[in-house]
C-alpha cells in the first residue's frame, strides 16, 4: 500500500509508447530530473509532452527530444533547443503553442474536473483559430480545454511518506498543476520525511494527488542563465 | 553623457510605475526599467514563473538555482515577496490585479494592436505569458525602437506580423515618441524636441491625432 | 446486543472502504462509518471544508474553533493531514481524486438518481456540497433507511424529490439490502437473511433484477 | 501609501447600498467577524452577500440579516438561521443556492479573469435550469458564470502590512478565495507583523490581492456546534 519506490525505474514501469505526460518546470527550475532520465534510459515512444518550456539540448527534456521519443509538445516556449528546431522543420514533431497562463490553467482544469473555461487571452491573435468563442458581458472570450495526463512527473523540495508535498521558491511553478492532473502522478523529492513532520498549513501539493513518490540523490539543478551582481553593487 | 536609445526609452517608461504599484516587466528592454524606479518607492515586481517581489540579481554566493525570474536569469527576493504556482500566477495576471505590463513589441498598430511573438518564415519559439500579458493587465505600456533595423515602421495602420493581442496597448512608448491609444484612435502625446512633427509623421505609418496638451522633451 | 438499523446500516457501509482509499463521508449517519474503520488501515477522510485527514473528536482541553468538519463540528487532524482552500478542496473532489463518497440519501431510484437535499414546500436549506460530491467522487455510495417514518418506499421507480445527481449513484445500502447501479440497470446483490425476496420487492417500488450471487446476510 | 487601517469603520467608508460584497468562512468558522460588526454599525443597505453560509440568528452575517441589510444572498447552505427563514418565506430577500464547489470555483474564476467554466455539478437538477449547457466527450456540462465582489471581507491568522497572508487550519476555506475576487479586498487578521517577517515559500495570499489590512482584537471565534470525546476514550 505504500506510495514510497526506491527506483525510479519501477516507478515508471506501466508509462507506454503514446502515453501523455505533463511534466513540471519552468524552464530548467524546478523540473523532474530522475523520472526524465528514467524515461530516457526506457525509451518510451510517441509520447505527448505537457510542458511550460522543453528543456535545453542536452539537459531535461531536451533528452527526451535528442531520443526522438516525443510525438508532440503542448508548451508555451520552446526557444532554447536546436534539436527541436531540428524535428520542427523536419515534420518529427508536432507542436501545439499554448499562452502560459492558458497551459496553467488548462492544467489545473484538467485535475479540477473542469472540462473547459472562457478567457481573454488569445482572442485576435493565430491562438484563436478554430476554437468556439463566447461573448460574456460584451467581451469575447475564446473556449479552452482542459489537459489530464496518463502521467504526471513532478518535482518537490520536500516530501513525506504519504505524498505531501512542498516547493521551494519559483522551483514551485507548474509542478502542483501537473500533480492534480496526472491519472498517475509521480512524484520526486530532495528529502523524503515521516509522516507527521511537515505542518499541515503548509502543505503546497495535499496527498491525495500523488500516487507514487522518490527521493533522488545528487540534483544537479542546472541554471539557465546565471545572472549576478557585485557585491559592493546597490541595486 | 549621451544615452543610446535603450536609455531613452527606459529611462521615459520608468516614468509609467508609480508608488505601491504591481508592475509585470517583460524579457529584454522591459527589464532594464527595473534599474531606474526610485529607491523611496513601493514597488513590487512579478515575474511570471511565480514570484511577487523580484529583488537584485544575486551574488556570486547567494545564487540559487531555485529561484529565477521569467527570463529563466538567477534573482533574488526582497522583503514582503510570496511565492506561488503557475496557475496562482496567472490568475493575478489575468484577473486584472498587475497593475501595469511593460513589454517590448515587434510591430504596434493604429488600433493598438500588438505583435512581439513571432516572426513568419522564422521558426517559432513560443509567446510564453505575453498573451495573458496583454489581456489581463490593467495597463499595457510598450517600449520599442521607432524604426526597424532596416529602418522600416514599426508602428503601423496594421501589424504585418501574427498579434500577441488585439487593441490592447494603452500606451506606446518610443525613443523619439510617445502615444496613447484611446476610444478616439491613436494620440501622439510626448516627442523628442529635435524631431518636427513632419519628421516624427514620415517615420511613422499610423494614423493618430496630436494631443492639444502635447509635451516636448 | 441487538442492532439499530442506523448500526446495521453503518457496519455494512464501512466494508466499502479499503485500505488506502481517500474518502469523504456526509454529514449526518454517514459521519458514524468513520469510527468503524479498522485501525490498520491507512485511509484519508476529507472535508469539503478544507481537511484531508480528519482525526477524532477533540478532548475539552484541544477544542480548537479554527478546525471544524463539514457539519460544523470540532474535530482534530491526523498525522500526515494538510489544509487547502474551498477551490481547491472542490478540486480534489471534482476531479475524482476522492475515492468514494458515502452519502445519506432521502430517495434513490432505479435509474441511479440521488435525492437527498430539498423538500417541496418545506424550508429550503441548500446542498451544500452534495451536488459535488455525487458527480465528481470515484465511486458514490447511499446509505439510507429502507422505508420512510412513514412507511413510504424511498427506493423508487423515480425519485419524487428534486434531484441532487442523475444516474450517480454506484451502491445503495439499506438494513434490509445492497443495490448497484450498472449499465445493465439495478441489481439486487445482497439482502438481509431474515427478509423474502417477495417482502423486500414489496417494500421497494425500484424494478431491480437479482444477481446470481446474491448474498445473505 | 500604506495598506494599514486602524478603524474598522474608515476602512468600509466607501460600501455602498446596493454592493455586492464576497464574505469569507465556512460556518462560523474564519469569519470577518469585525467588518460584519462595522457593516451592522454602518447600516448598509440593500447588499448582495456572497458567503457559503448566512451566520447563525444572531452571529456573523446574521446579524447582517437580523438588521435587514442583506437583499440577496449567493450561498450553498442557509440552514442554521430563522431569520433567514422568516424573510425568505415573507419574499423580503432573494436566495441563489449555488453547490460549494460551484460557489467557490464562481469565487476564483471572479478573481483569476474568467468569466465562465463548466461543471457536471447540478445537471439534471433544479440547480440547472436556465443555464447553458454544453457537451464535451459526451458527457453534459453545465455552464456557470464568475462572481466579482465590489468589496471581498477576509479573515486570516496573520497578516503583513504588505498585504500578505496566512490562514490557520479550517479556518482557510473560502478566505482566500474571497480575497482574489473582490475589487477591493479588505483584510483583517489576528496578528500584523512586519514585512518579511512571513516566509515567501508559506504565504496563502500574496499582497497583490490585499487593498486594506487591519488587525482586530478579541475575537470571538464563536463554535458553531462543539463536539468532544472523553480523555480515554480511544477512536
Amino acid at each position: 500500500m505504500s506510495k514510497v519506490f526506491t527506483s525510479f525505474d519501477e516507478a515508471i514501469q506501466d508509462l507506454k509508447d503514446g502515453d501523455t505526460i505533463i511534466v513540471g518546470g519552468f524552464g530548467l527550475c524546478g523540473i523532474p530530473e530522475k523520472a526524465i532520465e528514467a524515461i530516457l534510459r526506457k525509451g518510451t515512444k510517441n509520447l505527448t509532452v505537457v510542458s511550460n518550456n522543453c528543456g535545453v539540448d542536452d539537459w531535461g527534456l531536451g533528452l527526451l527530444l535528442a531520443n526522438k521519443q516525443i510525438s508532440k509538445i503542448i508548451a508555451s516556449y520552446v526557444g532554447e533547443n536546436k534539436t527541436f528546431e531540428q524535428q520542427f522543420l523536419n515534420g518529427e514533431i508536432e507542436v501545439e503553442l499554448t499562452p502560459q497562463g492558458t497551459l496553467a490553467e488548462r492544467i489545473r482544469a484538467g485535475g479540477a474536473g473542469i472540462p473547459a473555461f472562457y478567457t481573454a487571452t488569445g482572442v485576435g491573435t493565430p491562438i484563436a483559430e478554430g476554437k468556439p468563442t463566447k461573448v460574456f458581458d460584451g467581451k469575447t472570450y475564446i473556449e479552452e480545454r482542459a489537459i489530464v495526463g496518463d502521467f504526471a512527473f513532478v518535482k518537490a523540495w520536500k516530501g513525506d511518506k504519504l505524498g505531501n508535498l512542498v516547493y521551494r521558491k519559483t522551483a514551485r511553478n507548474f509542478n502542483p498543476l501537473a500533480a492534480m492532473a496526472g491519472k498517475i502522478t509521480i512524484a520526486e523529492v530532495e528529502e523524503l520525511v515521516e509522516v507527521g513532520e511537515l505542518d499541515p498549513d503548509q502543505i503546497h501539493t495535499p496527498s491525495v494527488y500523488v500516487q507514487r513518490i522518490l527521493v533522488g540523490d545528487h540534483y544537479e539543478k542546472r541554471i539557465e542563465r546565471k545572472t549576478t551582481r557585485k557585491k559592493e553593487e546597490v541595486y | 553623457m549621451t544615452l543610446t536609445t535603450r536609455e531613452k526609452i527606459v529611462k521615459r517608461a520608468v516614468k509609467e510605475i508609480k508608488d505601491g504599484m504591481n508592475v509585470n516587466l517583460g524579457i529584454g528592454m522591459p527589464t532594464l526599467v527595473a534599474n531606474e524606479i526610485p529607491s523611496d518607492y513601493q514597488v513590487l515586481l512579478q515575474s511570471e514563473n511565480g514570484l511577487l517581489g523580484i529583488g537584485p540579481y544575486p551574488t556570486e554566493d547567494e545564487v540559487d538555482p531555485d529561484l529565477i525570474n521569467a527570463g529563466k536569469e538567477t534573482v533574488t527576493a526582497v522583503k514582503g515577496a510570496a511565492f506561488f504556482d503557475s496557475a496562482e500566477s496567472f490568475a493575478m495576471i489575468r484577473g486584472g490585479h498587475i497593475d501595469l505590463a511593460i513589454l517590448g513589441g515587434m510591430e504596434v498598430s493604429e488600433k493598438g494592436d500588438l505583435a512581439n511573438w513571432m516572426i513568419p518564415g522564422k521558426m517559432v519559439k513560443g509567446m510564453g505569458g505575453a498573451m495573458d500579458l496583454v489581456q489581463g493587465a490593467k495597463r499595457v505600456v510598450v517600449i520599442m525602437e521607432h524604426l526597424s533595423k532596416k529602418g522600416e515602421p514599426k508602428v503601423r495602420k496594421e501589424c504585418t506580423l501574427p498579434l500577441t493581442g488585439q487593441g490592447v496597448v494603452d500606451r506606446l512608448i518610443t525613443e523619439l515618441a510617445v502615444f496613447d491609444f484611446t476610444e478616439e484612435g491613436m494620440v501622439l502625446i510626448e516627442k523628442l524636441k529635435d524631431i518636427s512633427l513632419e519628421e516624427l509623421k514620415s517615420k511613422t505609418e499610423a494614423e493618430y491625432s496630436i494631443s492639444p496638451n502635447l509635451i516636448e522633451w
